[in-house]
């Protein structure tokens, strides 16, 4: 067992941080202020430049071979660059499951061809990829696809809907599963095809999520004929009629450590523990000129709100100086503050949650150590998928209790909020996944 | 001892609820989310004065209906239950009853007009009646001191319309706490904020206490309409939590995968079995929150501060778990602006953390417990002179 | 709606409360000091002289009618007489069984020569009822029963094997369910038998629950002929080939308000919140002895513990006096007092658990309200049990956390953490409680 | 970067597993339960100190093997998973490494012989070695200062045999704090308490530190002792967090009711799945841990006491979560002692809350992480001379 970061990744991370830090600074200040949501038309553009400063200084991805835009970096220092994007606070990856969900299957799956066409104008966000997998009908039960790929001379023609497609309304390609042999059932017959959005007959509609923002759409397919040549090396990855397969390696990927790296835990934890330290720290002003502290606590019953401006140990956090934030006196400066204050019931909800964002890391780390000794991820993506989406709306839930009355205003926790709801709804359910760590970790017998 | 709704009760909040499902289905709250300053469309609120909804806790000698807790907790649970774009606990709950503690001047003396009251978030809440007569004055309690009281800006308030002037609000005091002023609403500036329910239409509020006329500083009037806030937003919480359930139940009912609907797997079962359990048990802790604000006479003001807050609390446990179940269930659908789930969700986000959040709450119920322990330390004796309502629900 | 008690009401519940004042006393002298488990051979005996007591003063099954040794005390009064019961401190009622589970079912189907001749011997405690459902194979599945009852002249021959009997070893007497139809299937074909257990061929071996009192009971059946007249009025309750109907009721009963009364866990609850503000002031004073209060705080890595004798706020709940308690200083005397006191992580909890007893109370008032209009309970019965086992859990699991270390030694707290566990399982576990709710309440399709 | 366990280790760790299912069944673990003082079985005992176990972390010079923490957790991890009777964490974790830092008079000369060593919830332990030696000097570091405390009893210890004189436990000192004694044995008196863990085979202590003798009063050694017993309660608590897990895999697998294995049920597959995360998230924290105590050069002494702590605490969720699962879905014939769960569940509950509890344990890495972040508010940069694993795993 050896815990230390050799030289030379040590210089990585010194090298990651440092880019990091100057370019996100430039990238800012080019957009104008804060950059919108990478979810909206605006923002998207405004990510695309920051993914185009990425690609351009070969950090679009590090873990590819340089000569497709990487830098052949090993797992761990993936997982250190991944660690620093998130502490400099960089934007989500608006080219996320190109380069996360279709790159590891075009490796594994892909014909050379393939990967020198694709790959390269993926990294450098030439391309745009979209997942289509997720239909109307389709969606825990995936293997129920009902999209059709029809062989005809020279290409295929497709015809159906997906659905729930995550910015489909501003990529330009899809990988999707269709089924290819029209009388078969689950998860035969499906073939995973690579469509040029522009394609006639291909017509997307894009729909808010949760937060409003349009990052979802709606891909309808009516007689669309795609070329065998619509992408360098052909549209098909793997065989025709092989698609589950494929797309199951890419599952693996999206449940595993590819997407959701622990350094994205770990920052927020961070900023969860500085947040409550915060609240901390803020009301201990408001509570200190208050002149009837005293009072409310000897008569409940006395005042408006008597109990909400006294608060146990209100005299023990003193210290911060300056003017109260615009916190709510309804969410109690006292109370608040004793809550977050050391031991108390915020505070310690936030060391819980940093804890389980490192113990995410140490996961990670055992991981890797295995797939770097040549074994191969298997369903152990189901625990890393159960821990990371219920940690990840306890951080957010942290915050929000940490924000008392403010937490509805629309900002970086509200909306990171709504996005960890999504975390135990996509990649494969919750539920779905603690059936697949039931039956095939532990080997309980299917219903 | 009975504890149900009267039969009258029942059937008020029954007329209310089919009004609000003709009046208020969801597109008129995605409309109210999406209307202009000014544009808020008033159809459902003037049906609900007409009705007596707004004036149900108002002194009848002023033309409320001189009802109190009882019969007004029913209807706003039917009010969450369509996620209403408009201020009915703030001006049901708070302002009406209010009458003669403001001074008589704060009562509006056409219930039939548009009476628009607002308060939230906030010990703190202004009562104001909005144009044709633009000098009516606003009523502000003030709130806690701080050293910028006078300067620092109030919380966000639910408007009715914060576009066209009738926007009302809560502020923060003048460095005088615990008092009711008038103030003329010239005086108040409101902001429309963005919060992620748009159906509150939130407006973040400016104003100068310079300006105001001290009417009540009587704390326990204070706390007492206080407190109608904390158990009205309490019976919209559940209101929301019902709906979000029921809307769950339909959808897994009809959504299948892998052959079957998605409601015949136990986790999806057993996910709405503990969603329910919460709601089901929620509900009576509201109820009772009614009956103590309703019976001052029989439930000292300590007694009736711990049960509005355990309301509170109960209510905020059973939108979550409706709410993270709702979503689960849903899936993908759940997780977008087409589906109805987000404007119930969204609504129940935002009140959880109004009128005081989940850990306010709790800190008030057990102050209260040690406050009433503390007189008798050992169990009450039956045939003391404390209140009934003290000892026994 | 009207939450008062009426004058009669308040003085039904001061009789009462008078009455367990000066007999748990006597009773407890009688016993020489504090009884032993009621689970166990010598303390079911001292239990019985409890149960006697009750019953000469007519305590010992109150809404029962006067002719059966009750006081035809309503619901509202028997809500009462519980509350008081609990408040007191008076022992579990080994006769438990039979008053709560049998009666009801013995008052809605038994003959008059039945209710005559059991119901009176029952409360005396003079017949000890045990409930003979469950079987080795035959537990959430309760239909799936396969001890027989065979038809024969003047009586019943049984055999077969139930289990997990509560108090088995102790009693006279087995409700249980049989099948009397051998070709039968599922609920239909069992009969409701009323067994003595000295019957030849009934054999009762008594066995440990989980806290190693002889709390449980196989009961052998090997060609046992019951007589029909061995109880009075006939050994079959209801309908030969109908006893799935009639337990049924009884396992309302089971899951709803009469086995289960709010009153014992508001009284839990209190307790709970005294146990809580003990800790909250035992601290204070190992704390303010320690002179070290500062080092420790202003710097963590000093000291063997250093943290353990800190604590936030120690200088603010300060005045409790004489010696600390037996608590282990590893429990952290500053940390457990903070955590304890007021708005701390574990004064919350107990606050917590106070609201959902309450709410159980209230909730029942509801119902009670309900059935005194002369609706019927149904499964609604489901959501309490629910209800009240996760309270119970939770209760004891916050004493346990107030008592630290100190929480594994053998006492009244470890021993209602383990029966607490045993909440979610009898009586149907959650896991049906949570079907019914779903399918019965919410309406979702069987699977 | 290598975050696994060697092969040697893992191989050490096999012997282990299969000396401890050879010697140590269930039934071994109810006969500790149930032998009178003076009766326990040392077979086990014996067995382990043969194989070298009681002595991995003893230093080489006094006839241990040298080696350290990576060694030795996964050996009580074993001992976890079959609820070993015996006080392994004491002996081996606790006793044997101190060493030299006990003024090399605590350190056994015949790893051989019987050596019992024992400490339990608190911040004070004892060592001591048995007849035939009876005026073998015990070591107690002293405790918190209380105003009685020469004459308070200590705590609960996990004595081998508190019968025949050869229990060793932790006693409270004099009033001086954080330092190592060296006491008679006649001077300790251990009387039997009942706890629900019959198998810990616990003892109250009274001893009166006058008749001791000072050998050590440096907090970092006393912390670094202190610190491997709640490392090595942390293994044993994922040890028996698998037991339970592996029984209640095999026996839903086999217990049908509805006419099919109870584990087909999502219910119960989602209880069982819902434990295995956590237990498969607590593993590597507690291997971190070993990782950590094990590089004193490397990891600064808050560091390791973050990351003690964070063991214990996960440790603690695994333990609870496989303990209520496998309770809940072993269903009435878990809740009986013909059932062999009840022995690893009852060890699991004194575990929990033996070496510093859930809240202790998150109160001291919220210190210990705030006291890190003290000198560099800022992140603090990879060049630093902060110790690696400060900022990396």
């Amino acid at each position: 067992m050896d815990l230390t970061w050799s030289d030379d990744e040590q210089a990585f991370r010194t090298e990651a941080r440092a880019w990091l830090e100057a370019n996100l600074a430039e990238w800012r200040a080019g957009c104008g202020g804060e950059p919108a949501s990478g979810d909206t038309r605006t923002g998207f553009a405004q990510h695309l430049l920051w993914e185009r400063r990425l690609f351009a200084d070969r950090w679009a991805a590090v873990s590819w071979p340089e000569r497709y835009g990487g830098r052949g970096a090993s797992l761990w220092e993936w997982l250190l660059f991944e660690e620093e994007y998130h502490r400099a606070g960089a934007p989500p990856r608006v080219t996320q499951n190109g380069i996360f969900l279709l790159a590891p299957s075009l490796f594994e799956f892909g014909t050379p061809d393939q990967q020198d066409g694709i790959l390269p104008r993926m990294a450098a966000a030439e391309d745009l990829w979209c997942q289509g997998w997720s239909e109307p009908d389709a969606g825990s039960d995936l293997a129920s696809v009902s999209s059709r790929a029809r062989r005809v001379d020279g290409g295929w023609v497709l015809d159906g809907q997906k659905t729930w497609t995550t910015r489909g309304a501003f990529c330009t390609h899809l990988f999707g599963l269709f089924r290819s042999d029209p009388g078969s059932e689950r998860h035969r017959g499906l073939t995973y095809l690579l469509v040029p959005l522009d394609t006639p007959g291909v017509t997307v509609r894009g729909f808010g999520r949760l937060d409003g923002d349009e990052g979802f759409a709606e891909v309808f397919f009516d007689e669309a004929f795609v070329p065998d040549d619509a992408v360098p090396g052909g549209v098909v990855l793997g065989e025709p009629g092989a698609g589950w397969r494929v797309a199951m390696a890419t599952a693996g990927s999206e449940r595993g450590l590819t997407l959701r790296s622990p350094g994205r835990f770990l920052a927020t934890a961070e900023r969860v523990r500085a947040l409550v330290a915060d609240v901390a720290g803020a009301g201990a002003t408001a509570t200190s000129t208050g002149e009837d502290v005293e009072t409310g606590r000897a008569d409940p019953a006395g005042g408006v709100w008597p109990d909400v401006r006294s608060g146990t140990g209100a005299e023990d956090h003193g210290g911060a100086a300056g003017p109260a934030t615009g916190s709510s006196p309804f969410a109690g400066d006292g109370r608040a503050r004793v809550s977050a204050g050391p031991g108390g019931p915020l505070w310690r909800r936030a060391v819980d949650a940093w804890m389980r964002a490192e113990a995410y890391q140490l996961h990670t780390l055992q991981t890797v150590t295995r797939l770097a000794a040549g074994e191969k991820a298997g369903a152990e993506a189901s625990l890393t998928k159960l821990w990371w989406s219920e940690l990840d709306v306890e951080l957010h839930a942290v915050a929000l209790d940490a924000l008392g009355p403010d937490a509805e205003l629309e900002g970086p926790w509200s909306k990171g909020w709504q996005f960890s709801l999504s975390g135990p709804i996509y990649a494969g359910t919750n539920e779905i996944q603690r059936n697949i760590a039931a039956e095939r970790l532990l080997g309980l017998p299917r219903a | 001892m009975r504890f149900a709704w009267t039969d009258e009760q029942l059937a008020f909040a029954e007329a209310t609820r089919d009004l609000l499902a003709k009046e208020c289905p969801p597109a008129v709250v995605r409309a109210a989310g999406d209307a202009p300053p000014g544009g808020l469309d008033r159809t459902v609120w003037e049906g609900l004065d007409a009705m007596g909804v707004l004036g149900v806790a108002a002194p009848d000698a002023v033309g409320g209906l001189g009802l109190d807790e009882t019969t007004l907790v029913p209807l706003l649970e039917e009010a969450g239950r369509v996620a209403l774009p408009h201020p009915l606990v703030d001006t049901a709950a708070v302002a009406a009853p209010l009458g003669a503690a403001a001074g008589g001047r704060l009562v509006p003396t056409d219930l039939g007009g548009p009476l628009v009251a607002c308060a939230a978030d906030a010990d703190a809440f202004l009562l104001w009646h909005p144009p044709p007569a633009p000098s009516t004055p606003t009523a502000i309690p003030a709130s806690t001191p701080t050293a910028n009281a006078t300067s620092r800006p109030g919380m966000f308030c639910t408007p009715s319309d914060p576009g066209d002037g009738s926007c009302t609000t809560f502020g923060e005091g003048d460095g005088q706490r615990g008092a009711l002023y008038l103030v003329e609403a010239g005086a108040v500036t409101v902001t429309p904020v963005a919060t992620v329910d748009r159906g509150r239409r939130a407006g973040r509020v400016a104003w100068s206490a310079g300006d105001g006329e001290l009417v009540n500083d009587d704390p326990a009037v204070l706390t007492l309409a206080a407190d109608r806030g904390v158990l009205g937003t309490a019976a919209v919480l559940c209101g929301l939590a019902g709906t979000m359930l029921d809307l769950t139940v339909a959808y897994v009912g009809e959504r299948r995968q892998f052959g079957v609907p998605i409601g015949s797997f136990q986790a999806v079962k057993h996910h709405l079995a503990d969603a329910l359990v919460r709601l089901e048990f929620a509900r009576p802790a509201v109820a009772r929150g009614a009956w103590s604000s309703a019976h001052p006479e029989q439930v000292a003001p300590l007694v009736r501060q711990r049960d509005v807050s355990m309301a509170k609390a109960l209510a905020i446990d059973a939108a979550e778990a409706c709410g993270r179940a709702a979503l689960q269930c849903h899936g993908a659908i759940g997780y977008t602006v087409e589906s109805d789930l987000h404007l119930f969700l969204k609504r129940s986000w935002a009140l959880a953390r109004s009128w005081g959040d989940r850990g306010f709450h709790t800190d008030r119920v057990g102050r209260a417990l040690e406050a009433l322990d503390a007189p008798a330390p050992d169990a009450p004796s039956p045939d003391t002179a404390t209140p009934v309502a003290q000892e026994d629900p």
